[in-house]
């Protein structure tokens, strides 16, 4: 049974109003704010030691987790693997392709140390972009995100708003995904509608 | 309107071709583009700006900067009104309007003053000393004093503007825009380091922006401007005017605010009106001026009186000129400026100079102006109560005696004690400083923090020396960081004076009747401390810098004693008969000057005042129309009110359908975590007080977790999903919480133990169906889960599709009844839900909420945790001993063996009858054996959970009662406040006590 | 702001970790055994020094690693970070 | 010795010789080569427990040695909040004991401490809040203190510009009042407490750090301090966040922590704000002095220290938190803001009580909420050292309760700091 139709997206009952009012930045506007929908959400976690976790993973989605610290392995393309901890990482998929992958990583990590979790419907995906996207992230946002430090290929966890969210630099434009606990994401999406106000933010629905 | 009698023709930096038109105390006035509120009064010829703290004497503008102790006004009106602002800080803008304050009726006739007369009794910490008795007026003693105190006052409506803070980081932040500032940042940003460059005046340029001093052979301001250009073409620099560094905490971490739209008056532009910015900088270079020091002597406050640079601020920049014939009153070389440029205006002008008489450039250059200068000594009083109308002049020599007194008339008193490094900053991040014996003040010694000093903050006076030590400092930090780059040469200032003479070191003078200075010898010119205030306070013992200032409160008005301070310590110092050093200085604290409330919350308020989380099925309750409750971050659905129907009813509508029909609830909050690995059952046995080897895979166990203290912590069902995988739910209060213990104990003390955890709790979304009907409903909606009784019993779960999507369903029960806990992925979470609606039709399935969900658990006796336990509850108390393992050790074992919580007569868990079954005890009500007249009475126990149920139609309470366990049948009391409320202590278990009605 | 140097992210601002509290106590391997003051210097008391203070963090919103510091609880400077079960500067204090 | 009383009929006679005749409030002595009672701190505890031993027990031959100057610790940076309103039976009953002397305080030691009771409100912000108000209420009024639940509207008409509307991210729903809680002024219960003593011939040592302890057969015999051993069989640790540091010098290890714990004042404005309101769940509390300062503080910095000092982001939280609840505070500004050094117990309840070692007596661990306990504790500190045993009244506060288990968890009560 298709369930397409019947699911609900943690962004689909952002009030109009707020769509409206950031509208009024109009065409000029320095940052536009997304809802990027559904994706699948893979968290992987193995010993950094363990070789063969590293080669099943890189089998099965082509990619290798990286071992350096808040880096991104693929992108912006997908899947793509952001490294979140020495032993933890997220898988991010086409959300078609997570059943897939899901059942392909469980069944060649049988018997071993690997724990693989579909967390997908966990978090919203926000994207900001825009040239004024890294000072309305500052806003809320204790990390460096100056080009020469944090660049399109880094992500790591970190408080936004008060709210913890994994931050993935995708590219150099900047364009920024934002994986945001689905609980938190309307908070957050109005927080973002807010600081991005003087900046004459833009709405745009997929 | 008045036409600005003091403006002169032409110079400063005001805009002439820009009036402004603006009120003060209801009188209209015009100033220009340019002025500060303070310069246009001053232009205007208004000398009585404000009152003071305590004896309401006339005060007029006594600085040109944030140094200001005198001329504080109420802005604007209504709800954008704001107390207590320096007029030398407020730019003018078209249409500002400003009031004084702490004044009635008015600033110039002011019967507060009465109490200048009365002032003799009222020294420093005279109410310490009275209004003791009777006990009983002291409120009223009180109240007057209240009013008498305080300065301006709040709006009375909220805050119609916005304030935005922002994260930022640096190489290098340098503080202060003035000479030494501008030529380290020009400095540091050819190399290409991030640089920021704070100032907190509306241009940058510092002591220039007042002086008539040259750079590189031409105006120094054409220097400035040239150098700010530079600056904004660097990518990597960043300017920011109007911008005060008010605060250096711990690792470089140092707080702004930025006035973004204040100068722009009242007006619905959509920027923030301040925005704060927090810096973390690699490197701090501390740009930051100095503070002309003022003198101390007889009736030094009054209107008329200034600092000297600020004298020369005002004539240079702002081109107002408010004095016919001026006294300038130094112990310094710097005054001579003052002097020399009032004379380029015309203007008679005298200098005063304590110094003994000498041969130098400076006196050479004044008496060749026309100054007229009395050396040897010193005012000693000043004439005129609403303004200056002339001093007295004593001869003042080394001896320390006065000679004859003279009098000059003159209607500006231009007075400058020598100069304060602003090390303010310096000294919040850490760094010490030391007294410099040479300039005669306190410099930075030792730095806590990467910080390095330049210019006038460091003592370095001359403008030559200040331009190169910024330049050589800006580059060297930026070296140090590995930036180098190359720039142009070095700015230079031919300043080569000869013979300059050194400051001489005093700062009191004194008068006749007051050879050691009395009570209008002010120090502290805002909260009246005066210096017959600070020798009483070492009269007393109250000699220690610190004791000084909390008993006569030198330096704790809004200005933080920025002029007050070093005279105040000195002044001790020459009490105490000890070297200023030995003395020492008070701490220096943020913010180096007062920040708006709205702009450190920044966009904290309102809906963003604290994350708010909402489950995935939160619009469909929304427009179900329930009503939520807080719980935590959550929103939950606390009760559907169906048509006009009140809380109460709802309730028991929802209570009663979930017994004997079908009640369905959004569970989603529960926490949810995945635990994998081979010593994952091993680990829950450490966690939980119960074991976990045995449980089989498909089944379903309620945990108990303890902390270390043998107290409960949180409970949960946990259910094994493979040999080494387990599900574990959590409290929703408990849920961040217990992940992070679990996180805790395995990263720290077990990591040897292979388990890995991740928190689902937001991936699922939990839909509970409760009630008889509730197996036939989900029968209806799934088919590849068999339901009866003996293949999914109780306490087990299963894994199947319901409404066609994924699910694992859990057969456990909160309520007693029979119950299925549905997990769905979150995104289909409405579509089940509402899947179930329609098809629960039938059964008249009823949504329930939270309330109604501690109705029937409470009939049920179930425990909440922290609501039945608060930290202090053992499972002992709770009757749930019986969980307690004995074969291994678990978190919180030890605990439970102490002497205290192996009492028979802790407080335990049991149910309260009451007498009358339809009262309703409050929770929280505590309870006592027997009542008496009055307190105190012996508490036993206390209420945890207490509601109306209406399937038993009458109330049950949950309550912890000493020995309760053995106490069942006795009757118990309490004591409301209207009457006594007896019950029968029983068992928590009101409904159903056989538990039959779990399989439905 | 204090800013901590995780052991694997590196340094970022205070308010993305959690504290822990002195570091190096170990939990006892058999707490039958103790006596209940034994249990109670385990569970309660703590050196609490002025000065260098070996103490535990958790970088919850980062890489959610437990990791060790050594910080001055005067100047607050933090002269190392290590991880868990590694020695630090002045050994297991 | 001869002491001046001070009143209004003083202070106009000593108008007339420019109060050049006014006494010191307290002498400087040197220290004598021995006391009878050494009492280490000399906060508000210390100079307390000075007095009541000399007033209570007759022990006037009693050193306060204080490392700094009087009341320079948490008793001068504290947010001055007194009340009685706590949850258990015996933090009531110190408590209780203590705001009881502070009601008749001012007169007996002749300096005025300007305890104002205002009263004090506790808000309730959800459910769980309202349920925890009502117990604590109920536990007070059957221990004999006042203490009545209010209603939002019973609560705007007290406080006018207190924000109840239930449109609020947290909105109020009710809150708990002590009339008799107040404010009280901070400095001058040191000074009071000082100058009382001296009176009585205590010694107040100032600039002098205890550095260790002298010990003979296992008892305490005196202390060495910056001036030299002081000797004294008898010696009372009051230190509050130190109290670590002190206890190592005898080699006892206590269960608390230091932590910064910050404070901040407003400008000074006209009379706004006429009681003091706390909320545990938006975490800040505030009251007015009588200077005009708004004073507002919230809860400590969660990791250890001793610097006075902490960080930015808990002002910031508290300063939200209060614009929240006052949205007229939102264009009002922090004129200056500190930490201190507080000492907190797992139980967030105190430690009166003897040590393992004899003639060792701590009093600490009153953390975040120890000024409205001064003069209780003091009394009941005074009792303990003077009779070698506690008074009832601080018995259940000895430190065998961690090994017992006994703990008085008022974590309820101590929730926002205060
Ligand atoms: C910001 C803040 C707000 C607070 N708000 C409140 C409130 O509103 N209400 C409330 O009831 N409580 C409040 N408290 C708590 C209260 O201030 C303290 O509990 C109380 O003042 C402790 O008094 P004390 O005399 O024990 O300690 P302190 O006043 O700290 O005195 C201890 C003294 O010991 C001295 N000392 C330390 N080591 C040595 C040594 N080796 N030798 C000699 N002397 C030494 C110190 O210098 C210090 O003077 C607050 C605390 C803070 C920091
Ligand atoms: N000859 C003397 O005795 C004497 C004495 C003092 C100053 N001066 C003159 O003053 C100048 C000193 O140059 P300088 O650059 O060292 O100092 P400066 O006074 O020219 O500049 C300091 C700047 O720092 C700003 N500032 C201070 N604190 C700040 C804060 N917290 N946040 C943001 N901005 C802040 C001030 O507004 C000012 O613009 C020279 O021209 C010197 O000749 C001379
Ligand atoms: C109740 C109270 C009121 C205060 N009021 C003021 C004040 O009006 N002005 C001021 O500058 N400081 C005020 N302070 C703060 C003190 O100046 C000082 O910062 C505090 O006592 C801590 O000491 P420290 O900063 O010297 O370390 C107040 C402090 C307290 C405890
Ligand atoms: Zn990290």
């Amino acid at each position: 049974m298709d369930n397409g139709y019947m699911r609900q997206g943690p962004l689909d009952y952002i009030p109009i109003s707020a769509e409206l009012e950031a509208d009024q930045g109009g065409n000029d506007a320095t940052v536009v704010l997304e809802d990027r929908g559904f994706r699948g959400q893979i968290v992987l976690q193995g010993k950094a030691s363990d070789a063969e976790f590293f080669d099943a993973v890189s089998d099965i989605t082509g990619l290798r987790p990286s071992k350096e610290t808040n880096v991104v392995t693929g992108g912006p393309g997908f899947p793509r693997l952001l490294w979140l901890g020495p032993e933890e990482w997220l898988l991010v998929t086409e959300d078609e392709e997570s059943g897939r992958i899901m059942l392909g990583l469980t069944n060649s990590f049988k018997g071993r140390h690997v724990q693989v979790v579909d967390n997908s419907d966990a978090y919203a995906i926000v994207g900001v972009r825009g040239a004024s996207a890294r000072d309305i992230l500052a806003k809320g946002c204790t990390l460096d995100l100056h080009e020469r430090v944090f660049r399109s290929g880094s992500s790591t966890r970190t408080l936004l708003g008060q709210v913890q969210v994994i931050l993935h630099q995708v590219t150099d434009d900047p364009d920024y995904e934002i994986h945001v606990h689905r609980s938190f994401a309307e908070f957050l999406w109005e927080w973002l509608v807010d600081a991005g106000q003087e900046y004459g933010l833009k709405t745009v629905r997929p | 309107m008045k036409r600005q009698r003091y403006r002169m023709p032409d110079g400063g930096r005001i805009d002439r071709s820009q009036p402004l038109h603006f009120t003060f105390n209801d009188r209209s006035y015009q100033g220009y583009v340019g002025d500060t509120l303070a310069s246009a009064l001053l232009a205007n010829g208004v000398a009585i700006i404000g009152r003071s703290f305590k004896y309401h004497r006339p005060r007029g503008v006594f600085s040109a900067g944030a140094e200001e102790p005198n001329a504080l006004v109420q802005l604007e009106q209504g709800s954008h009104t704001q107390p207590n602002l320096r007029a030398t800080q407020i730019e003018l803008y078209s249409g500002l309007k400003a009031e004084s304050i702490n004044c009635w009726p008015s600033v110039d006739f002011d019967l507060w003053s009465l109490i200048g007369l009365f002032g003799r009794i009222f020294p420093a910490g005279f109410y310490y000393k009275t209004f003791m008795t009777p006990n009983l007026l002291w409120p009223i003693y009180e109240r007057i004093i209240r009013q008498a105190a305080g300065l301006g006052r709040a709006p009375s409506d909220p805050d119609p503007d916005r304030y935005e803070n922002i994260n930022t980081h640096c190489d290098i932040l340098i503080i202060g825009g003035g000479p030494s500032g501008l030529s380290a940042a020009l400095k540091a940003g050819q190399s290409g380091a991030r640089v920021i460059l704070a100032d907190e005046q509306n241009e940058f340029g510092g002591a220039l922006l007042g002086s008539d001093d040259e750079v590189d052979g031409g105006p120094a301001l054409d220097w400035v401007e040239k150098t700010v250009g530079e600056l904004e073409e660097m990518a990597e620099v960043r300017l920011l005017p109007r911008t005060t560094i008010f605060g250096y905490y711990n690792h470089n971490f140092l707080t702004a605010v930025e006035r973004v739209t204040d100068h722009l008056g009242v007006s619905d532009d959509p920027l923030p009106r301040q925005r704060s910015w927090r810096i973390r900088a690699r490197q701090v270079i501390l740009a930051s001026g100095a503070i002309e020091r003022p003198m101390v002597f007889e009736n030094n406050d009054r209107p008329g009186v200034m600092l000297a640079s600020a004298a020369s601020t005002y004539a240079n920049r702002y081109g107002v000129c408010f004095a016919k014939r001026v006294v300038v009153f130094t112990n310094n070389d710097e005054a001579y400026r003052t002097a020399l440029i009032f004379k380029k205006f015309g203007i008679h002008v005298s200098l005063v100079d304590v110094r003994p008489e000498f041969n130098g450039d400076w006196p050479r250059k004044a008496t060749a102006a026309g100054v007229e200068i009395i050396f040897n000594s010193a005012v000693t009083g000043t004439r005129g109560r609403r303004k200056v109308k002339g001093v007295n002049i004593s001869a003042f020599g080394m001896d320390g005696n006065l000679g004859e007194t003279r009098h000059l008339s003159c209607d500006l008193l231009a007075v400058s004690g020598g100069w304060n490094p602003t090390v303010h900053l310096y000294s919040q991040s850490g760094g010490t400083l030391t007294y410099d014996k040479q300039r005669m003040c306190l410099i930075p010694e030792k730095a806590g923090q990467a910080v390095n000093v330049v210019g006038a903050a460091k003592g370095t006076f001359e403008l030559e020396r200040c331009l190169k030590e910024g330049a050589r400092e800006g580059a060297r930090v930026a070296k140090n960081l590995d930036f180098v780059g190359s720039g142009s040469v070095r700015s230079k200032s031919k300043t080569v004076l000869e013979n300059e003479q050194p400051l001489q070191p005093k700062w009191l003078i004194p008068s006749r009747k007051h050879p050691e200075g009395g009570p209008s010898h002010f120090v502290d010119l805002q909260t009246d401390v005066t210096v017959a205030d600070i020798a009483l306070a070492a009269r007393e013992g109250y000699d220690s810098v610190e004791h000084l200032k909390r008993y006569t409160t030198l330096g704790m008005g809004t200005d933080q004693g920025k002029t007050a301070n070093i005279n105040g310590i000195s002044i001790l110092s020459g009490i105490r008969g000890e070297e200023l050093p030995s003395v020492g200085h008070t701490t220096f604290r943020p913010p180096y000057t007062p920040v708006t409330f709205g702009a450190l919350a920044g966009r904290q308020v309102g809906q963003f005042l604290d994350p708010l989380r909402r489950t995935p099925i939160h619009h469909w309750h929304t427009r179900a129309g329930a009503v939520f409750e807080n719980v935590g971050q959550w929103k939950r659905p606390w009760y559907y009110p169906v048509l006009d129907e009140d809380m109460n009813d709802a309730v028991v509508r929802e209570c009663r359908s979930a017994r004997k029909s079908i009640g369905i609830l959004d569970a989603s909050t529960l926490g949810k975590i995945e635990i994998k690995g081979p010593d994952a059952a091993d680990f829950l046995n450490l966690i939980y007080v119960n074991s976990w080897n045995n449980l089989e895979v498909g089944r379903c166990r309620y945990g108990l977790m303890l902390g270390e203290d043998g107290m409960v912590m949180d409970d949960g069902v946990t259910s094994r999903m493979a040999e080494d995988r387990f599900f574990m739910t959590t409290t929703t209060g408990g849920a961040a919480r217990v992940y992070s213990w679990l996180e805790e104990w395995l990263q720290t003390e077990w990591p040897e133990m292979e388990v890995y955890l991740t928190s689902v709790t937001e991936n699922w979304a939990t839909i509970t169906l409760v009630g008889p009907n509730s197996r036939k409903l989900l029968g209806e909606l799934t088919d590849d889960i068999n339901l009866d009784l003996k293949s999914f019993p109780f306490m087990t779960w299963r894994e199947g599709k319901v409404a066609g999507v994924p699910a694992r369903v859990f057969r456990v029960s909160f309520t007693g009844d029979l119950s299925f806990e549905i997990n769905i992925p979150a995104r289909y979470a409405i579509s089940v839900w509402t899947a179930c609606m329609t098809a629960g039709e039938k059964y008249a399935i009823t949504p329930f909420g939270t309330e109604a969900m501690h109705v029937l658990r409470a009939e049920k006796g179930y425990i909440v945790v922290g609501q039945e336990t608060d930290g202090t509850v053992t499972p002992g108390d709770l009757g749930m001993e019986r969980m307690l393992s004995k074969k291994k050790d678990f978190i919180g074992r030890r605990s439970l063996a102490r002497v205290e919580t192996l009492r028979s007569d802790r407080k335990q868990l049991v149910g309260l009858d009451t007498e009358d079954p339809s009262t309703v005890i409050p929770i929280g009500s505590q309870i006592v054996a027997t009542t008496k007249k009055r307190p105190p009475m012996d508490m036993i126990g206390y209420v945890t959970s207490s509601y109306y149920s209406p399937n038993l139609k009458r109330s049950v309470a949950l309550a912890l009662v000493k020995s309760g366990r053995n106490r069942h049948g006795e009757r118990v009391y309490l004591p409301m406040e209207n009457g006594t409320i007896s019950a029968l202590i029983c068992n928590p278990v009101f409904f159903d006590p056989e538990g039959e009605r779990l399989n439905g | 702001m204090l800013l901590i140097d995780c052991p694997w992210c590196g340094p970022r601002d205070e308010c993305e970790f959690s504290y822990g509290g002195e570091a190096h106590i170990k939990r006892p391997e058999n707490p039958d055994k103790l006596s209940d003051a034994e249990w109670a210097d385990y569970l309660f008391m703590r050196t609490n020094p002025k000065g260098r203070f070996p103490e535990r963090w958790v970088h919850t919103h980062g890489c959610n690693r437990w990791f060790n510091a050594v910080r001055d609880t005067v100047t607050h400077d933090i002269s190392a970070t290590y991880g868990m079960g590694e020695d630090g500067p002045e050994g297991r204090s | 010795m001869s002491r001046s009383r001070y009143s209004i009929f003083s202070l106009a006679r000593n108008a007339y010789s420019h109060h050049r005749n006014w006494p010191k409030a307290w002498r400087s002595p040197e220290p004598k080569s021995a006391y009878d009672v050494i009492i280490v701190g000399g906060g508000g505890h210390g100079l307390a427990t000075a007095y009541y031993l000399a007033k209570e027990h007759g022990l006037t031959n009693v050193a306060v040695l204080e490392k700094g100057w009087i009341g320079g610790g948490n008793t001068g940076r504290n947010t001055t909040i007194i009340r009685s309103n706590y949850l258990w039976d015996e933090s009531a009953a110190i408590y209780e004991k203590s705001l009881q002397l502070y009601e008749g305080l001012s007169r007996e030691l002749n300096y005025n401490l300007m305890v104002s009771q205002r009263g004090v409100l506790n808000l309730a912000h959800n459910q769980h809040d309202l349920h925890e108000l009502s117990r604590r209420v109920s536990a007070n009024r059957l221990h004999g203190i006042d203490s009545e639940i209010l209603s939002p509207f019973q609560l705007k008409e007290m406080v006018p510009i207190l924000n109840v509307s239930p449109d609020v991210r947290f909105p109020v729903l009710g809150a708990s009042l002590q009339r008799r809680g107040g404010v009280a002024r901070h400095d001058a219960v040191a000074w009071g407490f000082a100058r009382a003593a001296d009176a009585r011939g205590v010694h107040i040592i100032q600039n002098c750090e205890v550095k260790g302890f002298c010990r003979e057969e296992g008892r305490v015999t005196g202390v060495e301090t910056t001036k030299g051993i002081i000797k004294s069989p008898k010696v009372g640790v009051v230190v509050a966040g130190h109290a670590g540091v002190v206890a190592e010098m005898a080699g006892l290890r206590l269960p608390i922590e230091s932590h910064p714990l910050q404070a901040l004042v407003s400008e000074p404005l006209k009379p706004l704000l006429h009681t003091v309101i706390m909320s545990g769940s938006v975490h800040v509390y505030v009251s007015q002095s009588d200077k005009g300062e708004l004073i507002l503080g919230a809860g400590i910095d969660a990791y250890n220290s001793y610097a006075q000092r902490g960080s930015i982001r808990i002002i910031e939280d508290m300063i939200a938190a209060a614009v929240e609840l006052f949205p007229v505070f939102s264009r009002l500004r922090m004129m200056r803001q500190w930490g201190g050094i507080v000492d907190i117990c797992p139980d967030a309840s105190p430690i009166i009580s003897k040590t393992p070692i004899d003639g060792l007596y701590f009093n600490c661990g009153w953390g975040t909420g120890g000024f409205k306990a001064t003069p209780g504790s003091g009394w009941a500190f005074a009792h303990t050292i003077a009779q070698d045993r506690p008074h009832a009244i601080n018995e259940a506060f000895g430190l065998d309760r961690f090994i017992t288990g006994a703990l008085i968890d008022e974590h309820g009560a101590a929730a926002v700091s205060h």
